[in-house]
């Protein structure tokens, strides 16, 4: 020790005492804790190791968790949380008004068993190490989660393991709820818990193994996905399309009965929610505050931006007034498809991938008419088309200037990456479609997918749940 | 006495009312009600595609009055609730055999006083 | 000093003076602020005291706050926040439609009554200063206290003691709203405001001290209470019980009338946001971003999950329909139960905690109809049930490995630990029933508790009001 | 090279490979990134420059950049997104039903279109480098604004521009806004898109410029003006005074019927997010997580309780009930009127101040009532009065004592101060009042302003976006 | 057969029902009303203003019944119904031509049994 | 002229409005109600309790027609709004005195060509 640092370490007994962190209804001794944190911080210096060695806080984060990080993790982490019950509003205020609660308890009902599978099993067949790109380890099974230490594979070093965890948890949870609008009003809600749950394991874990684990074989490709544009919304698209392949219309759709969403209010602050969560889906997808985080906010917030205005143009084109369900579907649209490039793209490209996507879903929603299946809340239309054009867009308006982190994925220059993009997600969206189709099919010979006539005509609540969502 | 049921628009029925009472008639009953006739309901859009409903919502009035007052109180609405285009509504009368006031137990005429 | 110091200093002020921090509106010499935050982060260094001297930044953290720990408190803070509203709307739903305002006013009145009282005096009752541990002094009343230094006492002091004095007020908040909901559709307004006032002065204030102060009798006997699993819910469940037994019966009631909840949807929406806001709550607890605080999130949110299932399973077995309501509820129950436990347990244990409770309250709701007492939306039966389970289970699966930091209340066994955990549970519970009759019977010497039958019949938001909920 | 920083240089090597920072889908070299900012963090060490030039991590914050304050300003700026569709609730509730659509459309439509317009151009007009004191430059138009490092001029050199673009355009989008409740239920649409999109090009950016912007005439003033009371709320205000001035009555008003709210549960949990996003708004106008902060915190939460307790207390006086909208509107006009205060003010005073606004706003409601002009909810009354109020409000109250940094503006004397918070806001009403007018005259010299009467009695819902609110 | 209409009260609803299945009547439609008369309507706050309303929540009950029934009917209801305070509300009677039971096509009395 | 009175099921409301439409009726009134008969309620659960409403939701159409079209317009009913099942509806038939048009003050059968 040279004598030049003996005096800082004094200041920092000093300081430590001082900054005694026994909290409320705990009574450790003082000095002990913290101060790991606290000299985590001042890394650089020679001092810490003794000093760490000495007093140990037991509480504290492990050396080389950043906590500012970890701080805007947890918050990134409650906003995407925040998005299951948004969903819910979106959704339960588009159905008819005997269907609103049920349509409600399918993004509800996700909130709780995918996260137990997610503890159990599916975050480590995610996120554990993989050795062959397809599907990781169970290192991290049966809830085997450090809380304050990162991942042991060193991937996201920055965010202790079990933040990492809750966080993806949120996206495991909105994907398969996404899927619902397109089975709403009519699936049973036995075989739709079914059905999500096996695809959550089949289908969510492997794709997010692929494209976001280390040695996951879609991220070794070069295709760029920033927070989920094919994994959540292409994927989710996809096979909420082989729901309605397999379920079929609703009677009200056969006998061309209007259809009229019971409370847009409730869909309209949905959509004002959705932003708000997905600023910490897309944002958070930086998994650090730098400065990917603050561009893929800007991009998004932009993007969602242009996206209502884009869908409001487009109906007010086509059809002389602007809505107020356009204005929600708009922004929907426009937060999808900035999701896998949210961390790529500058602001003013970031506002057109919005623009583009609330003009292009305006149209595609009525695909449904067109190729005659029912997808009751335009899923294929909003998730499956935004989505594939999230993915090809990115590939278009990637840019080195905003991220400089994917000079190799634009080695080959951006007709390239628009290729790698392609492939990326066309090999997401059959892999979930086909799924999709499999286990559905594989429900069905145990147990029908779909709620009978009459039970279709007294509505889901009271049919299935012995509930109504209004007595008013 | 008479009963007289006017099927009216939702938004004239502040003027009716008014009309009413300057009658002296006080006693009325409303009900929301959704009418088909010759009137095109709302179009309504969602997401691009647009539903024209059969039904466009209207509110029933009754009002029971005696015979004598019948023709005051029909002259009254038409007045009140004409606009003059499609859809301002019909009026239906029909003979009511008795009437009791709930509160007091009378009969006829002396009910609806 | 040493030479070796020189040269850090020089960089110093270059980076204080590119980092000219006046903030916009104000005009303050660029070099003054901020700087001393900036050095307290890098405290270890000989040559801060010095610095600090020179220039003061006046609006800077006092020594010893961690900037994480209370941006992340802060954030907690505004989660714990939204509770209130949250709970507004998840009892608005539930009762009748002539009382959804009343309903909704007796969680909002408390954000404006009892953040006054807070501020000049329960905040002071709760964290001041105690000899007797049973009361603390009046050191921060009268709305003494510092903005950017901690507590006086220590006990709390990575954080400045406004924010704590915040942090701690919301907590202070809900408590009294939670009772609401035991007297809903029955209670008149001014009454219900008098007790509440008074029991968070004579009730909680004392309670909350006895548990969380440093010094307070009962976090001395060891028994353990992370989030309020005791103080928030098991007591503010005993004072719903004394009041529903003050009150009687609603007409509706007694006359068997069937009584129907006016909106659902609001109800499941208000679940939502409370889960959301219940990270707060129970991460917050650790009142700093460490192990505890993520360890907390990870058994919360497991709980909430796990409660839900428990509650849909009980429902589907007993009477064959999952309902929304009961996903709402079993999801409140496993996050009561969680939050004495929640920075004691891991993930596993926190899932299991969740699952016991949705499935112990799901009967423990009709507790109410063996026992003849008139709890409007089973405050006693989610709440005083749950907290009370909470407490006993926190003492079956409190971990060492979860929590280093409770070696001490551990040492005389899990048996041990568990009778502690009840003997808190008693004392606060019988204290709270006891104090509220007595409250309660006072109140109504001067003043009926009661709305008449007449108004009842009306609803409360006509009578009580003068407004209707919808107008639709 | 002193030998005693040797050995430090070599710790954070190691530190930095620990803390391998590739992000998940990126294959970058593990050690190049997330040094920087943690380097900054350790800025005092002369050894930094060294270890920077070697290995920069090309997406870390850039030197000078606080990572603990910019996630804080990340939450305010999610915090106050969050706000628009609470407005969106909060008005929408209050209307008839016929036009609850259309009045949440005036809030979310400002998330579109003034996003826009921020990034292209009004951004750079407010908060570019200004030499008049007028208007700013057009440094950051077109979407040029850096996402790492901090604005070029220096005045908020804590957090990346970006995120200061996004944390003031949420400002600018709640401004326009806030207005649209003066001409709820009978402007149309286009034309109102077009007055609030002019009006903050042509009024807002301005007046944001002149009282925050660094060289800002008003800001030199000496007009304090913490979080927009005038900018946001009495510039507001004064144009609502304008827009229902060009309007006149709705024909329900003329005609003397009755105008029931068609939700009022929905206005009660806007306000309650209201509630949620203000702290963001005042705590985080401090733009950095000090000692102003917290302190604004604890008078924004304060005077929003006082500001609840205020109105109702007026309301049981006048009327004998206390409502709940009466809840809703005190709590906003409490808020309204801390917002310029609430960094200058101590906890007391601040409570203070809401309880004052509750009960002055809870008067000037009926101003409308008296001058003949049709407000139809009450911006006039709560934004323009509480606005003004707040202003010269902060006159009175503001202490050195809570912010050190008002010297200079508290030279004078209090009653100098309160002059200044006079002129300052006379100006920026006037301006705003006068420039509203010329702008809705403009406009109304090709379209008209105003729906048809027919429209009207339709309902804008079904007239101008062919939708229903409903379909119960 | 005869159709006994009652505008009541609603919270008077649940008697009535009652009352009316103890004497064997268990066929009966049921409308949300919304009367004028006597009574004057609930007073609104809104900011500080109060509104009266003209018009209280009423429901409406349609028994149609034999014509031998009408008198018990009509007793049942104005004992149930009855709470002696103004806007206790009106029974109407009318004559009515023929029944017939969707369900089955049968008419007349058979179509009530 | 009569007045056809039907209360059915809310889900055959459609197919009624079409059978009508055949006939060439195209003016009808419609009221959400709730009907009490041989049919059970819906049954509802809350936190685990269940309650059986005795009251199902009905739709009343009203059809004022020309005493010559009364059999058709039951005979559509029925045809329309019948699934065989308890709680198919009643309707009833009765006679109205005058019909006036609104919009043109015409009486009798020509208000309601
Ligand atoms: N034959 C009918 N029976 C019952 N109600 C009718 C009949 N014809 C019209 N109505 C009611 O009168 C309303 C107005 O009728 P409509 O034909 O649209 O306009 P108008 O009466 O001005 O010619 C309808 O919406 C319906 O409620
Ligand atoms: N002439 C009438 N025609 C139709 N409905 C009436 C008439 N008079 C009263 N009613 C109905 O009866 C209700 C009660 O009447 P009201 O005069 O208030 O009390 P009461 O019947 O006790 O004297 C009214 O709200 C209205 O619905
Ligand atoms: N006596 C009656 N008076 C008025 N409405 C009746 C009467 N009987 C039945 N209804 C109406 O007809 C509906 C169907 O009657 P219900 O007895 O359930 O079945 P069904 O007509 O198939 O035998 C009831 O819900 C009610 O609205």
């Amino acid at each position: 020790m040279t004598p030049c640092l003996a005096s800082p370490e004094t200041k920092i007994d000093e300081y430590v005492k001082m900054s005694d962190p026994r909290r409320r209804g705990n009574s450790i001794p003082g000095n002990l804790m913290k101060k790991n944190r606290f000299l985590a911080v001042a890394a650089g210096l020679a001092l810490s190791a003794a000093a760490i060695a000495d007093t140990p806080d037991p509480t504290a984060m492990a050396k080389g968790i950043s906590l500012p990080d970890s701080v805007w993790m947890v918050v990134a982490t409650v906003l995407v949380l925040v998005m299951t019950p948004a969903l819910a509003m979106f959704y339960g205020g588009m159905v008819r008004r005997k269907n609103a609660l049920s349509s409600m308890m399918h993004s509800f009902i996700m909130m709780g068993v995918i996260s137990i599978v997610w503890l159990f099993l599916t975050y480590s067949l995610a996120f554990g190490k993989t050795s062959n790109g397809f599907i990781g380890n169970l290192e991290y099974a049966w809830g085997h989660i450090p809380m304050a230490h990162a991942n042991t594979d060193g991937a996201v070093p920055n965010i202790p393991a079990g933040l990492h965890m809750l966080y993806q948890l949120m996206f495991a949870i909105i994907t398969p709820a996404l899927i619902s609008g397109a089975v709403a009003e009519r699936m049973k809600f036995g075989a739709y818990v079914a059905f999500t749950t096996i695809w959550s394991i089949v289908v969510y874990a492997p794709i997010a193994c692929w494209v976001w684990n280390d040695n996951g074989w879609l991220n070794k490709l070069g295709a760029l996905d920033f927070a989920g544009g094919t994994v959540v919304h292409f994927a989710s698209g996809m096979a909420a399309l082989a729901a309605c392949l397999m379920l079929g219309k609703r009677k009200a759709v056969e006998n061309k009965e209007p259809i009229l969403p019971n409370n847009l209010t409730m869909t309209l602050v949905g959509a004002g929610l959705l932003w708000f969560g997905w600023i910490g889906f897309n944002a958070g997808s930086a998994l650090a505050l730098n400065k990917l985080a603050i561009g893929a906010f800007v991009a998004t917030h932009m993007a969602a931006a242009a996206g209502m205005i884009g869908w409001l143009i487009c109906e007010k084109l086509r059809i002389g007034k602007a809505t107020a369900l356009g204005a929600a579907s708009g922004l929907v649209a426009g937060l999808v498809a900035i999701t896998p490039a949210a961390g790529y793209v500058q602001p003013v490209p970031g506002a057109l991938i919005g623009f583009i996507a609330g003009i292009v879903c305006c149209y595609s929603v009525n695909l449904k008419y067109r190729f005659g299946f029912d997808d009751s809340l335009d899923v294929v239309g909003v998730h499956g088309v935004g989505g594939f054009l999230g993915a090809i867009l990115t590939g278009v308006f990637a840019s080195i200037v905003a991220n400089p982190t994917i000079a190799d994925q634009l080695k080959g220059g951006q007709l390239m990456l628009i290729f790698h993009q392609f492939i990326g997600a066309i090999v997401i969206g059959a892999f979930s479609f086909v799924a999709s189709l499999i286990i559905l099919a594989t429900i069905k010979a145990f147990t029908p997918l779909r709620a009978t006539e009459e039970e279709e005509i007294e509505g889901m609540d009271e049919a299935l749940h012995g509930e109504a969502a209004y007595n008013l | 006495m008479v009963k007289i049921e006017a099927i009216i628009r939702p938004q004239r029925l502040e003027a009716v009312q008014t009309a009413l009472e300057e009658l002296d008639v006080h006693g009325m009953t409303v009900t929301e009600v959704k009418g088909m006739g010759k009137q095109r309901g709302a179009t309504y859009t969602y997401r691009g595609s647009q539903y024209t409903l059969s039904l466009s919502p209207k509110v029933k009035i009754e009002v029971v009055a005696l015979d004598g007052d019948e023709k005051a109180v029909v002259e009254a609405i038409v007045k009140s609730a004409q606009t003059g285009e499609v859809g301002d509504g019909k009026i239906f009368i029909a003979h009511i055999d008795d009437v009791v006031r709930i509160r007091t137990g009378e009969r006829g005429d002396a009910a609806l006083s």
